[in-house]
């Protein structure tokens, strides 16, 4: 139970450590680290504004976007202490609850029949599609590695055998990240504080939201960084007692921030039709990876 | 001595069918006939294996006969209804009604006769004599192309029968040097063991061209088509049907006369090619046909092709081959029995310019849906159970080869079919249609309803006097 | 003196081959008429008087007398043009003749086991095939029936070589089926005649896919 | 003859008399006379299957000596479990069609012939559940073909209707020839056509055979087979049909495909060939293969129903990985596998049955609504279907496998089985199994691209073209069987456990030792947690909803036009369509299809037309492997043209070729 509050207390101050990074490499001071939850709480009792062609789906998206990524969470282990759901293949059902709420978020967009959030919508739902494969491949060699197919089983598992587990851990952090990347789309992928409609992936999709809603979807991203987070500690936290994992949950939250502030100020956004390929090397690094474990599991003989 | 009786009652029957005048004569002489027709082969199915002089009652002739009468009271039943609507419409001489009827009756003589023949020669004279009677049918409408389709069938058919006749010559040198004296089929089959090969092969291979004409496959199946093209439908229903057997009966018993001796593997490889090359030039002529009855003209052309194959095969496809000839002549006679009704509402045979018969005709629609089901050999018809046998005894032979380039070509046979059906009965018509259709009432396809009842009734469940029947008749070959 | 008339027989066809006007055609076929009447009086030793009368009637009233006056009769009445209009030139109809004879005499020689009357086989064979040549060679309708009464004589040498096998009766029932054919046949070249005005073939392929 | 049978018979002559009676009703009572008959056969059939599937099947024995030897009538769990699915989707598709034929009123006979096809294609589908005798089997599989030939061709004045009806049925034809090969084959090996004496087929004879009607079921299910593209009927055949007839076909007759190969796989004792496990991994590979291509041409395709056929062969392709994997479980023994890979292809077939059919009658509602399927004139129909739209969107969250949902559920259970075998398979087994899940997840975001595409541009956003003006208006008629089958989708999605506890009776038949223990320990209790998940995703979904109306229906609400750059000039047309929301897509997946492209460009420098741009999306497996073909083999038989052209001396002249031809060949020694 407490992975879960531990995922959104770091959810919380995720966005502003972003936002502090990239000002303190830019030289500037930069707002507090709160200042993004602000902003939400302001957001959440503000009013709203719809637009006229929006549906009913408009106004129910974003609460199911929130449940989906809220399950998802509910499904990551901490430590060696069992998440909310934990059972055979909960993997597969944390992948497509995600994608659950990618499918509300893509539809929601449609809906308001503009051309920009159209954009958006199909530049969404292309990148997601092609890095799908790849979280599964990576848990495939992990379950390969350990010979378990839950959650909990991988990681309480993960560091049984050898010291070459902690290289194999690296090389999935590595792809975890650039997945992080993709999936909420930063700044490889997408350029989050552009100003024009066209070069939009994910902010334009929510062009159209305000009040409550927009508030909403704001956390819900935090909240899946902070998810992306988590799933990268347990990689390292292995069988140690509760308080050293509670620190390394916070530290690897803290971290995946300045990183992902680090590479936003540092590099400029990929051309559109470079990111396929970019998004679908995130499988063949995968099947790489698998074949690395069978040959760390000496199966290939 | 009571095939005599038949006989002469019957050129009785045909010359008071020429001389009569009055159309109730007409109609009652012809009940007279398919009276006597049917008396006949009750006769024929009491007595089997029995028989005198130049004839002899043998199961495949009893077979035949039973077919034979069911087509013929069928087609006098149309041919009555027909000439009545071609009178109204072309005012026919009385002349050419009486001549007509005549033909029609000396044909179905004809026929029994060369069913029942036991003498090589004898069935020679009886199919001789069906062309002429045919020919004066097919000239019966009097029009240009009638007189261009009975000139060929006449002539074409007297060159092939002339090439049967050197055949049964050549036969008649071998048996001269085998010392036999009589060509009667039971001692053929005897001596055939010790007649001389090439003889034996020139005969079964002349023989099978001479009735090719007649049976409709492949060297000289020509006519046939041009034939059925012109003929008035009910005609045009006997000719594609029971004078197909006659053809078949001519071959089948040279083919009991070779099926003794050595050559009988060679005359196999024959019928094989036959069969064969009458299905691909079926095929060829099925995809592009645009005349209705040409179309079932070549699809009978495709059925006997397989007939044919069958024979050529051998063991469980001899059933095959009887059992398709027997379901294929009713489908095809309630085909163009069905097509008469077509012709009158549209006006034209002509494919393209058919269309929408299930919204104007239903019973009629229904009657051609169930033609097309049966002809195309899919399951519930008898003609699927005879493909299916023959496609058993062709895996049985190891006959891998023909066997798929025979159902690929099949397939091309049902897209063709289903096409011009589907454009017949679905399709809409693009000019307006003839007459209404209270005028065609469905009475008229009650005969078709039986028929093709009677071919799936017997494809499902045969009564086990046909199966034995059929059985008796392989004997003869094997 | 069979040899010489199977010869002469043999000639006929070479000079029916080459011949360009239905009258010479007509002429030729009454002196293969007289030829197989003289073969058919030689070769039926047992001779009874059915027989004799039978032959007699059937070869010399029919082939050498009624069949000509016909056919001139059916030409005069449909003013049909004196030429035979051949597909091939004359000069090439008359080496296929030729080869054929030469053919069927090759073919006889193969057989082996033949009592004696190579030679009736021979004629027969070139003889029927001759008449198949000139039906499919020839545009006219009346040579086509021309050619089916050369074939026919073919035949009935055939018949004559093993005839006194065959009973009688057939053998004769067989004729009279040609002659029935012939006489039809004639009739409907006249029914022909009055609707087409020039009876060759090019109208006769109006029914074709 | 035991009672039972004697129950049998007087149903099915009841329900031919019922047909018959069909065509005398006068209309307005026809459909619903029909649909009458339609539940007395349902239920009818329904007791011996459900009593199959509760554990004791049911066997009956007709004499018919002549044609058929003995007639055995055996309705085991395996043909319970495909009787209910098609009973389930006749009564959805019966009660819609009858809203959906009222437009057709005036065409009387029309509708009597539907109606009376309607009961045939029910009674043929039940009776190749049930029927063993080889013989009688075929026969009853070509009058399904045939019956839902005519059903497809409802709308017959179309001329693309009567092409696609065609094209079906010579398809089905070479269904039918491919299975009496294999029949004919079974014959002669063991001289009875009870397909239970394939038992003792001796090993050369069962790879033939097996692979021989292996082809012939694949035929009717739709797979993609490499180079042999049986599929393309379906997305003809579909668009063409009138929408519950499409809705029944890919429901449960496709269905009928995968119940064939079941059944062989049940029957033919491969294991003792020792094939198995090879053949298991084929039809893996080929399903896969399937799946992708057939969601790969989905997404381009602009017809709504056309789309839904793509889609149909790739839930095929779903169904067939089960099946594979189910096979590999068998040939190296291992129960979970076999388990797991049976389970979720019964479990997909009972999915895909429920959501493709409330699809393809939700498309015949958008039909009836705007008379056009196009993708690129619909647009905007929420406003005027609401309920059709959000079935639609349920159904389409169930295709792509989404959680709370069935599809969810069969997917799992293969994710589970393939985890599985890629830890226990050979290193080579091992790297196969996970390009499978690699498949396996790029088919389901392919789903997800699809389906957002085909709702998002159909309901959503402004109406591209203006609708007809059409009275047709949403009512029970046509949305009962859209509440019903979502009802079930949903209901399999939350409660798993229970609907897969009715799997164990066939997947006994499957399994050889198979206790039914290990099935609950190890499928049945993972699926509990599952359902908890489910249901757990679906409440905190509520109470959001709950929080955000309590947060926010006291503040204000207000409607403006969407936000477009300070253009407001109509945004119907500035719209993303449906070709421009997967561009990317196509430019990826070039090389796979084939897309006609018209370009019409400015001639001049001041156009005076505008410009327009077309795309056509072709299957290019069909274009090459079949057009192809066929155009050569029309183009070699017209050579042959010559041979009846009306001239008496060529006639003459086939007859002397011919004797010499043989003459030669003979001497020759050739025959």
């Amino acid at each position: 139970m407490h992975g879960l509050i531990l995922i959104l207390i770091v959810s919380l101050f995720f966005g502003g450590i972003v936002v502090k990074t990239k000002s303190i490499c830019a030289g500037r001071k930069g707002p507090g680290i709160f200042q993004p939850l602000k902003d939400i709480w302001r957001l959440i009792r503000k009013g709203a504004v719809f637009s006229e062609t929006a549906t009913i789906l408009t106004r129910i998206a974003p609460s199911i976007y929130f449940a989906s990524v809220l399950l998802a969470v509910g499904c990551i282990p901490f430590g060696n202490v069992r998440g909310l759901l934990s059972f055979q293949g909960d993997f597969v059902f944390f992948a497509y609850a995600l994608a659950l709420g990618k499918f509300f978020m893509i539809i929601a967009a449609l809906d308001t029949g503009s051309s920009f959030e159209g954009m958006g919508a199909s530049r969404e739902a292309h990148f997601s599609m092609l890095a799908e494969p790849a979280f599964f491949g990576v848990i495939g060699s992990l379950a390969l590695y350990t010979g378990r197919t839950s959650f909990l089983d991988i990681f309480t598992y993960l560091h049984f055998g050898n010291y070459l587990s902690y290289a194999l851990g690296s090389v999935m952090l590595i792809i975890l990240v650039i997945l992080t990347l993709i999936e909420n789309s930063r700044m490889p992928v997408d350029d989050p504080n552009t100003h024009l409609e066209l070069t939009m992936i994910h902010e334009v999709m929510v062009l159209d939201y305000s009040g409550f809603d927009l508030g909403l979807i704001q956390y819900t991203t935090n909240l899946k960084f902070a998810m992306y987070a988590a799933l990268m500690a347990n990689l390292f936290t292995g069988t140690l007692r509760a308080l050293p994992d509670i620190l390394i949950f916070l530290g690897t939250g803290f971290l995946l921030a300045v990183i992902v502030g680090g590479v936003e100020s540092f590099t400029a956004r990929l051309r559109m039709g470079r990111i396929p390929q970019f998004a679908f090397s995130l499988t063949s690094y995968a099947l790489l990876l698998f074949l690395l474990v069978l040959f760390i599991t000496g199966r290939f003989s | 001595m009571v095939f005599g009786y038949y006989f002469g009652l019957a050129l009785l029957i045909i010359a008071g069918l020429v001389f009569s005048r009055r159309t109730q004569g007409h109609l009652i002489l012809l009940g007279l006939f398919n009276l006597l027709q049917w008396s006949l082969t009750a006769y024929a199915g009491l007595h089997l294996n029995s028989g005198t002089g130049f004839f002899k009652v043998d199961a495949l002739a009893v077979i035949m006969l039973v077919v034979l009468s069911i087509l013929a009271t069928t087609s006098s039943y149309h041919s009555v209804f027909y000439l009545q609507h071609h009178h109204r419409l072309h005012s026919t001489p009385e002349r050419a009604q009486s001549l007509y009827y005549a033909g029609l009756c000396l044909l179905i003589m004809a026929q029994t006769g060369a069913f029942l023949a036991s003498h090589i020669a004898v069935t020679w004279i009886f199919v001789e004599i069906t062309t002429f009677a045919a020919t004066i049918m097919i000239y019966h409408e009097r029009s240009e192309e009638s007189i261009e389709a009975a000139w060929k069938y006449l002539f074409v058919c007297s060159v092939a029968l002339t090439l049967a006749f050197t055949g049964i010559l050549f036969l008649g040198i071998a048996a001269e040097e085998a010392g036999t004296v009589n060509l009667f089929y039971d001692s053929l089959v005897t001596h055939a063991p010790v007649f001389n090969a090439f003889w034996l092969k020139m005969a079964f291979l002349l023989t099978l061209i001479g009735y090719s004409a007649k049976m409709g496959i492949f060297p000289m199946h020509t006519v046939t088509i041009d034939a059925h093209t012109v003929a008035p439908p009910p005609v045009s229903a006997f000719i594609s049907t029971t004078l197909m057997n006659v053809g078949f009966v001519g071959i089948y018993r040279m083919y009991a006369v070779v099926a003794r001796t050595s050559s009988f593997t060679w005359a196999k490889h024959v019928l094989l090619i036959v069969g064969m090359l009458s299905v691909f030039v079926a095929v060829v002529y099925l995809v592009r046909v645009r005349h209705f009855k040409r179309m079932f003209a070549y699809s009978s052309l495709e059925n006997m092709g397989l007939v044919a194959i069958g024979l050529g095969v051998g063991g469980l496809a001899y059933y095959a081959a009887l059992l398709h000839l027997i379901f294929h002549s009713f489908t095809k006679a309630s085909m163009f029995y069905q097509i008469q009704q077509v012709h009158q509402m549209f006006r034209t045979y002509v494919i393209r310019k058919t269309g929408g018969y299930f919204r104007n005709y239903p019973a009629g629609a229904l009657v051609m849906l169930l033609c097309f089901i049966c002809i195309a050999g899919i399951p519930p018809s008898g003609l699927f159970i005879s493909e299916f046998l023959l496609i058993r005894a062709m895996l049985a032979e190891r006959i891998f080869a023909i066997l798929v380039t025979l159902l690929v070509l099949l397939t091309f046979a049902i897209w063709a079919l289903g096409k011009n059906f589907m454009q017949l009965i679905f399709a809409e018509p693009d000019q307006p249609i003839g007459i209404q259709s209270e005028t065609l009432n469905p009475i008229h396809s009650l005969s078709q309803f039986v028929l093709l009842g009677l071919v799936i009734y017997l494809g499902l469940n045969p009564p086990p006097q046909m199966v034995t029947l059929i059985n008796e008749a392989i004997k003869i070959i094997q | 003196m069979k040899a010489i008339i199977l010869i002469l027989f043999a000639i006929s066809l070479l000079n029916i081959s080459i011949s360009n006007r239905l009258r010479g055609f007509a002429r030729l076929l009454t002196l293969q008429g007289f030829l197989l009447f003289v073969l058919a009086f030689i070769q039926l030793n047992e001779v009874t008087i059915l027989n004799l009368v039978f032959v007699l009637l059937e070869t010399l009233v029919f082939k050498t007398i009624v069949l000509p006056l016909f056919l001139d009769y059916v030409i005069k009445k449909n003013r049909i043009t004196r030429e035979t209009e051949p597909y091939v030139p004359y000069f090439v109809s008359l080496l296929i003749v030729t080869v054929i004879i030469l053919a069927s005499f090759i073919i006889v020689q193969q057989i082996e086991g033949l009592s004696g009357n190579t030679l009736f086989f021979i004629v027969a064979l070139s003889t029927i095939f001759t008449g198949l040549y000139i039906i499919i060679s020839r545009k006219k309708l009346i040579t086509h029936l021309m050619g089916y009464v050369v074939v026919e004589n073919g035949v009935f040498i055939l018949s004559l070589a093993i005839g006194n096998e065959m009973p009688m009766m057939v053998n004769t029932g067989i004729l009279i089926d040609l002659f029935i054919g012939v006489l039809v046949m004639g009739i409907f070249v006249n029914k022909i005649g009055d609707v087409f005005q020039e009876a060759n073939n090019e109208y006769l392929s109006q029914i074709r896919d | 003859m035991d009672e039972i049978a004697l129950k049998l018979l007087p149903l099915v002559v009841a329900m031919l008399l019922g047909s018959v009676l069909i065509a005398l009703v006068e209309t307005k009572l026809k459909s619903l006379f029909a649909y009458v008959v339609l539940v007395i056969i349902v239920i009818g059939s329904s007791v011996p299957a459900i009593r199959a599937l509760a554990g004791h099947p049911l066997e009956v024995i007709i004499k018919n000596p002549q044609v058929f030897g003995d007639i055995p009538i055996r309705i085991d769990a395996l043909s319970g479990w495909f009787i209910l699915i098609i009973n389930l989707t006749m009564l959805t598709g019966g009660f819609y069609g009858i809203g959906y034929l009222k437009a057709y009123r005036k065409e009387n006979t029309n509708l009597s012939l539907h109606w009376i096809l309607m009961v045939i294609f029910h009674l043929s589908m039940l009776s190749v559940c049930v029927i063993q005798n080889g013989l009688l089997f075929l026969i009853a599989w070509e009058i399904m073909s045939l019956s839902s030939m005519l059903l497809v061709i409802f709308e017959h004045y179309k001329p693309e209707t009567l092409r696609a009806g065609l094209n079906y049925l010579v398809q089905m034809h070479l269904s039918v020839v491919l299975l009496t090969l294999g029949v004919a084959g079974l014959y002669l090996q063991t001289q009875s056509f009870d397909f239970s004496s394939a038992m003792q087929l001796d090993n050369a004879a069962i790879l033939p055979l097996f692979i021989l009607l292996f082809l012939g079921f694949a035929f009717k299910a739709g797979f993609m087979l490499g180079f042999i593209p049986l599929h393309t009927w379906l997305p003809h055949a579909h668009p063409a049909a009138p929408s519950h007839v499409s809705g029944i076909m890919s429901g449960v007759m496709i269905k009928i495909g995968i119940f064939g190969i079941l059944r062989m796989i049940l029957l033919f004792p491969l294991s003792k060939t020792g094939y198995l496990e090879i053949i298991g991994w084929i039809i893996l590979g080929v399903s896969l293969a399937s799946g992708l291509y057939g969601v790969m041409l989905a997404i381009i395709q602009h017809n709504l129903k056309k789309l839904l056929a793509y889609h149909s062969i790739e839930n095929i392709g779903i169904i067939g990985m089960g099946i594979g994997l189910g096979c590999i479980g068998l040939g190296i023994d291992n129960p979970y596998l076999s388990a797991a890979g049976f389970a979720s292809a019964l479990l997909h077939t009972l999915n895909h049955s429920l959501f493709k059919s409330s699809l393809f009658y939700a498309a015949g509602n958008v039909y009836r609504a705007a008379h056009t399927l196009n993708l690129e004139s619909l647009g905007g129909l929420f406003r005027k279907m609401p309920h059709t739209a959000l079935l639609f969107l349920l159904s389409a969250l169930a295709i792509c496998g989404l959680p709370p949902f069935n599809g969810f559920i069969s997917e799992f259970i293969l994710y589970g089985g393939l985890y599985q075998g890629s830890l226990h398979a050979r290193p080579v087994g091992a790297l196969l199994l996970i390009l499978t899940i690699l498949g396996l997840a790029l088919i389901g975001g392919l789903a997800m691209l699809c389906f957002t595409k085909a709702f998002g541009i159909v309901f959503l956003g402004k109406g591209r073209k203006p609708l007809p003006e059409s009275d047709w208006q949403e009512g029970p008629g046509n949305l009962i069987p859209l509440y019903v089958n979502s009802g079930l989708i949903l209901a399999i999605g939350l409660f798993p456990a229970t609907f897969v506890k009715f799997l164990s009776a066939p997947l006994a038949l499957f399994i050889p030792n198979f206790n039914l223990s290990f099935f609950n320990f190890e499928l049945l209790d993972n699926l509990q947690q599952v359902s908890r998940a489910t249901v757990g995703l679906l409440a905190v979904s509520l109470i959001m909803l709950g929080i955000r109306y309590i947060v926010t229906h006291r503040t204000v609400q207000e409607v403006a036009p969407t936000w477009g750059c300070g253009y407001n000039g109509g945004a119907e047309r500035m719209q993303y369509t449906a070709t421009s929301f997967v561009r990317m897509y196509r430019k990826l997946a070039a090389p796979v299809l084939l897309v006609h492209r018209k370009n019409v460009e400015f001639p001049e420098i001041f156009p005076h037309e505008k410009r327009t741009y077309e795309t056509h999306p072709e299957d290019a497996l069909e274009a090459n492997l079949i057009d192809i073909p066929i155009d050569l083999m029309q183009r070699f038989l017209s050579f042959f043209r010559f041979i009846q052209n009306g001239k008496i001396q060529n006639y003459l002249l086939y007859g002397l070729v011919f004797l010499f031809l043989i003459g030669l060949l003979s001497w020759s020694k050739l025959i």
